[in-house]
C-alpha cells in the first residue's frame, strides 16, 4: 500500500513545525548570504497552510499539496514563494486524482517539483540555490523506485539526499538568487533554500512513518 | 534591537495604517492583502503605474502613490516581495482599460512574484507590461546570474513614466519612457552600519568601527568588498566613478544628481556627499542639470547612501519638472 | 564615530557648500559668515523671516528657506548658535524696508546671539522683531530657569508665520501670527540612541539596549528621564499626553499632528508613531485636520521622535496650506 | 609697577593654548550636562583671538581686551560667546586707555567682567554657571586689594577662587543655561563654563609671572 490523504495533510502539518522550529536558522542562514528573512517567509507561509487545513479537507495528496501551494504563492512573497508555490503545484498536478500514491508516482511527483522550481527560477545546479537539494533528491528517489523500494523508502532517500545536497552548497559561489549579489563571498555559507528543501523532504518521510534521527 | 514598533510581525500592518491615516487626502490604504491606491483610481484614460516590493524601504513605494506618480504600491513583509495575491487586486483597481504598467526591481523574488500576478491579470483582461530596472553597477550583469539589482533609480523610474502617463501617453509609450530611464540610470551604494531587519532582531552585517561596505544593495545584504572607513570626498569617488563610467557618460551630456540616504544618515552628509559628486561631475564636463537629495530608497535605519546618476534630454528634464503630489515628493501643485 | 564627512571641522561649510549646489535655483550660499538667503532677497514690500541656531538639525533652518517660509537662515557650528557677525548680514540681506522677524528657538545661546544682532540691526535702522519658540513641554518653565527649550514646534511657526508675510502682513501682524503659533504648539521628544557631534567624536550619551530617553532636546543632551524600552504605542501616550496635556487642548477643537524624525529612526516607525497618536486624538474628540511626518527638526543621527500638536483654527489651516516652496517642504507651486 | 599691554597679550596667547589643550576636556563636561560643544567653542572663539592679534597690535590692555571680546563674540556663538565676549568688553571699557593696570583696576574690571555677564545671562550664584567662577573670583580679588596685594597677587587671587568656584559647582542643579533641562540629573557634574572661566583667569595670573602649578 503506499500513501493517502492522511500522509500528505500529516506531513505539511509536520512542515509547518518543522519551519517554526527552523525559523531562526533559516533566518540565520539567510542572513549571511541573503536578507534575513527566509526563516520568516517559510514560517507565515506554512501557518497560512495550518490555516487553510482548517478551513477545508482535501481528500486526496494531490488536493492538498494543491491547497499547500495557493497557501505558499499567496503568503510567503520573496523567492521562496513562487519557487515553492510551482513546486507543490506541480507535484500536485502530477499526482492527479490518485488517493493512493506508490513508490513511482512519488518519484514523479518530485520530479514534477523540481523541473517547476528550474522551469521558474533558471537556476543549474551548482548554482546554489534550493536546486542543489532537490536534484540529489529526484535522483536518491528515482534510484530507489528503481531497486524496487516501497513509497516511504523512496521519501528517506530523498531526504536523505537532498540534505546531503544542502551540504554541498557550502563552498558554492551563488549564480542565482540574493546570495549572487555577493559573488565570491557567498562561498563558504549553506543555502538557506537548500536546508529548507531538505527539512521539507525530511518532514514527508517522517509523516510517512520513517523515524526521524532529529528525534521530533 | 531598538525601534520605535509594537510588535515586529505588525510593523508593516501598522506602519501602513498610520500612512494612511496621515495621507488619507491622497490615498487609500487597503489591508488583507496590502497595497496602495490613490484617490480617483481609476484614473480614466491613463495608464496606471504599479510598483512594489519588500518593506523597509520607505517612502518607496508607498509615498510615491499619487498625481504624476505611482497609482498604486505593493508592499511585502520587510525585505521580502509582495505575492500575487497582493499584486492582482491592485492592478485591477487602478486600470481604467488603458492598461497597466509594473514597475520591477530586479530581485527574483520580485519577478516572480509579478510575473505571475500579471500572467494573471492578463489572464482577466488587463493589459499588463513590465519594466524592471538594475541599475546597480555594484553587481555584474551576466546571463548566468541573477543579473543586476534594482535600487535608487527605481524612484527616477517612477517619477519619469508617472509623468509620461499624465502627459497621456498610451501603455507602449509609457513603458517605453520607463526602459529609456531605466537603461540610462546607474547607481551604487555605501553602508556604513548594517541595518536590523525587526522580524530577525539582529544586525544584517556588522562592520567594524572603521571599515565600510562598498556596493550594498537595499535589503541589508552585504556588498561587495568592505574597505576600511575614509573621508566622504574618497568614499563619493568610489561611488560615482563606476556609475559614470558603466553608464559611459562624457562631456558635454546632461545629468541628474541623486544622492539617496539609506535611512539613517543626516541629511547634512547627503549634501556633503552631493558636493563632492557635483564638483567631479563639472570636472568631467557633464552638465548636472537637475538634482535629488535625500532618503527616498531606505534600508531601514542602515547609515551610508547610495548616488544615482541618469542621462538627461530635454524630454526627461520636461518629465521630471511636470507636477507631482504623492506623500515624499511634490512640486508644481 | 562614522560620519561621511571629511574633516570634522569642515562638516558645516562643505554641507552649506553641497546644500548650495543642490538648490541653487532656490537660495545663495554666502559662506564666511556663513548664511543662507532665498533668491530675489529682499522681496519688495514683504516682512523678511530670519531664523536659525546650531547646525545638526537638517533640514532646519536652512531646508526652509525660500517662497512662504524663510527668507535667510543662519547656521552656527554644530549644536552651538550662530553670532551675531552671521545674524546681522542675513538680517541685511533679506530686509526690504518692510522689517525682519527674528523666529528664535529658546536657548540662551541662541536668544543671546539674536538678542545682540538685533540691537545692532535696529541701530542700523532696521525694524526687527524677534519671536521666542519654546514648546518642549519635557521642560519646566519657571521664572528662575532657562524656561523651555525650542524644538520640533519652530517648523510649524516659520512656515504658518512665512504664509501671513506673503500675505500681505506688515511687522507686527506677522509677528503676531508667529507669536499665536508658538502659544499654541507644544512637543516632545524621546531618544532611543545618542548622536555624535562631529567634533567631539563620542556619542552625545549611552542607552543600554534597554533603555530610552523621555523628554530630550534636540542637542543630543540627555533628557528629563531615563525609562526602559517599551513598544511604540506605549511611548506615544508617553509623548503625547503631556503635549495635549500643557496646550488644554480639549474635545471638539483641530489640531495640526506633527511626528518628527530626529535624524536615525526610519520613516515607517514615523507612521507607526503617527498612528497611535492620531488614535488617540480621535479617542480625546479632537479633530487632526493637518498632519507632518517625517525628519523636519534633528538631531544628527539620533533615533527617535518627537511628537508636536498645534491647535488650528480657520486661519491657520489657510495660513498652513499656503504655496510654499523650499528645500525640505513644499506644496502648491 | 602695574600690568602692561605685553601682559594682556601674553595673556590671551597663553588662554588660547588653554583652550586647546583643554578642549577635549571642556567637551566631555559639556557632554554631561549640556551638547558636547564647549571645548569647541572656546577653542575656535580663542583661535580667532589669535588670529587677530597677528592682524593688529593693540596697545593698551584695554585695547587688547576688547580685540579679544569682538573675537569671542563673533566666532563663538552658543551662551559662551556673548557671555565672555560681554565680559571682556566691560573689563575693556572699566580699564579705558590705561596703558599700566594696578591692583585696583584690575579687581573693577574682573567685577565689571562678572557684572556683564550676569547682566546678559540673568544666572545667580548657585545657578551651576560660570558665574560661580567668576563671583568668587571677583571677592577674593577685591579682599586682596584690601590686603595691599599687587596686581599679580591679585590674580592669583582671582584664580584661585575660581578654580574652588567650579569645583563648588559639582552639586549644584542647574538653574541656567542648557544643563538646567536636565534638572536633578545635573547634579554630580561640574559645569563647562565655571572651568573654562578658572583656567582663563589662571592664564591671566601665569601671564603675569604667577608660577603655574599646572607646569605648562
Ligand atoms: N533562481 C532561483 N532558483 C532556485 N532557487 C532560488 C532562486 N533564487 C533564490 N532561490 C532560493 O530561494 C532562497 C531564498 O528565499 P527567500 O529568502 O525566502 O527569498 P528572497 O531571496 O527573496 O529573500 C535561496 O536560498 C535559494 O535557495
Ligand atoms: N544664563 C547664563 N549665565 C551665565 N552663564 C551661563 C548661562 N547659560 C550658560 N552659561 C554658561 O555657558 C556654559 C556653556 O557654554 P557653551 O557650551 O559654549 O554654550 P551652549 O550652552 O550654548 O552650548 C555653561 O557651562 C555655563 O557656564
Ligand atoms: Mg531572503
Ligand atoms: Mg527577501
Ligand atoms: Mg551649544
Ligand atoms: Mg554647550
Amino acid at each position: 500500500m503506499g500513501l493517502g490523504v492522511t500522509w500528505a495533510i500529516d506531513w505539511l502539518q509536520l512542515s509547518a513545525r518543522k519551519m517554526a522550529e527552523h525559523r531562526v536558522e533559516l533566518i540565520e542562514l539567510d542572513r549571511a548570504i541573503g536578507d534575513s528573512d527566509h526563516g520568516e517567509n517559510m514560517d507565515r507561509g506554512f501557518q497560512a497552510v495550518l490555516e487553510k487545513l482548517t478551513e477545508s479537507a482535501p481528500d486526496t495528496p494531490g488536493a492538498a499539496l494543491k491547497l499547500a501551494a495557493m497557501a505558499l504563492m499567496s503568503k510567503v512573497g520573496g523567492a521562496a514563494g513562487p519557487l515553492y508555490g510551482t513546486a507543490y503545484l506541480r507535484a500536485s498536478t502530477a499526482l492527479g486524482p490518485q488517493e493512493d500514491i506508490d513508490a513511482a508516482a512519488l518519484a514523479a511527483a518530485l520530479a514534477a517539483a523540481r523541473d517547476g522550481i528550474v522551469a521558474r527560477g533558471k537556476a543549474e545546479p551548482g548554482d546554489k540555490t534550493m536546486v542543489d537539494a532537490w536534484t540529489p533528491a529526484v535522483e536518491a528517489a528515482n534510484e530507489a523506485v528503481a531497486l524496487g523500494a516501497d513509497a516511504v523508502a523512496v521519501l528517506a532517500a530523498a531526504a536523505e539526499a537532498a540534505e546531503v545536497g544542502a551540504v554541498t552548497t557550502d563552498p558554492l559561489v551563488a549564480r542565482k538568487g540574493r546570495a549572487s549579489y555577493l559573488g565570491e563571498r557567498s562561498a563558504g555559507h549553506r543555502d538557506p533554500g537548500a536546508v529548507s528543501t531538505a527539512l521539507l523532504l525530511r518532514a514527508a518521510a517522517t509523516a510517512a512513518g520513517f523515524p526521524d534521527g532529529e528525534q521530533a | 534591537m531598538k525601534k520605535l514598533i509594537n510588535d515586529p510581525r505588525a510593523v508593516v500592518d501598522e506602519s501602513l495604517e498610520g500612512f494612511g491615516l496621515a495621507h488619507a487626502d491622497l490615498l487609500d490604504v487597503h489591508a488583507n492583502p496590502a497595497y496602495v491606491i490613490r484617490k480617483g483610481a481609476p484614473v480614466a484614460g491613463k495608464v496606471a503605474l504599479v510598483s512594489g516590493g519588500g518593506s523597509g524601504h520607505e517612502p518607496l513605494h508607498a509615498g510615491f502613490v499619487g498625481h504624476g506618480m505611482l497609482d498604486a504600491a505593493v508592499p511585502g513583509a520587510v525585505f521580502t516581495s509582495p505575492t500575487p495575491e497582493q499584486i492582482i487586486p491592485a492592478t485591477e483597481a487602478v486600470d481604467s482599460g488603458a492598461g497597466v504598467v509594473h514597475i520591477v526591481k530586479n530581485y527574483t523574488g520580485d519577478v516572480l512574484n509579478f510575473e505571475t500576478a500579471a500572467e494573471l491579470s492578463q489572464a482577466e483582461g488587463i493589459s499588463v507590461r513590465t519594466v524592471l530596472v538594475d541599475d546597480d553597477v555594484a553587481v555584474q550583469d551576466s546571463l548566468y546570474t541573477a543579473g543586476r539589482r534594482g535600487v535608487g533609480g527605481t524612484v527616477l523610474v517612477e517619477k519619469i513614466a508617472g509623468a509620461a502617463a499624465v502627459r497621456g501617453d498610451m501603455l507602449d509609450a509609457v513603458t517605453g519612457v520607463a526602459e529609456s530611464v531605466a537603461r540610462n540610470v546607474r547607481t551604487m551604494g555605501v553602508a556604513l552600519s548594517g541595518c536590523t531587519v525587526p522580524h530577525s532582531g539582529v544586525p544584517s552585517f556588522e562592520l567594524a568601527d572603521d571599515e565600510i561596505e562598498i556596493g550594498i544593495g537595499i535589503h541589508g545584504e552585504p556588498g561587495r568588498h568592505r574597505i576600511p572607513m575614509e573621508g566622504a570626498d574618497g568614499i563619493t569617488s568610489r561611488l560615482l566613478e563606476p556609475v559614470v563610467e558603466d553608464l559611459g557618460l562624457g562631456s558635454g551630456e546632461r545629468a541628474l544628481l541623486f544622492v539617496n540616504g539609506m535611512g539613517g544618515t543626516p541629511l547634512s552628509e547627503l549634501y556633503i556627499v552631493y558636493r563632492r559628486a557635483a564638483r567631479l561631475l563639472e570636472e568631467k564636463g557633464i552638465t548636472v542639470e537637475r538634482s535629488l537629495v535625500g532618503n527616498y530608497v531606505t534600508s531601514l535605519e542602515m547609515q551610508g547612501c547610495s548616488i544615482s546618476v541618469l542621462r538627461l534630454d530635454d524630454e526627461l528634464v520636461d518629465l521630471w519638472d511636470a507636477p507631482v503630489h504623492t506623500a515624499a515628493l511634490r512640486w508644481g501643485m
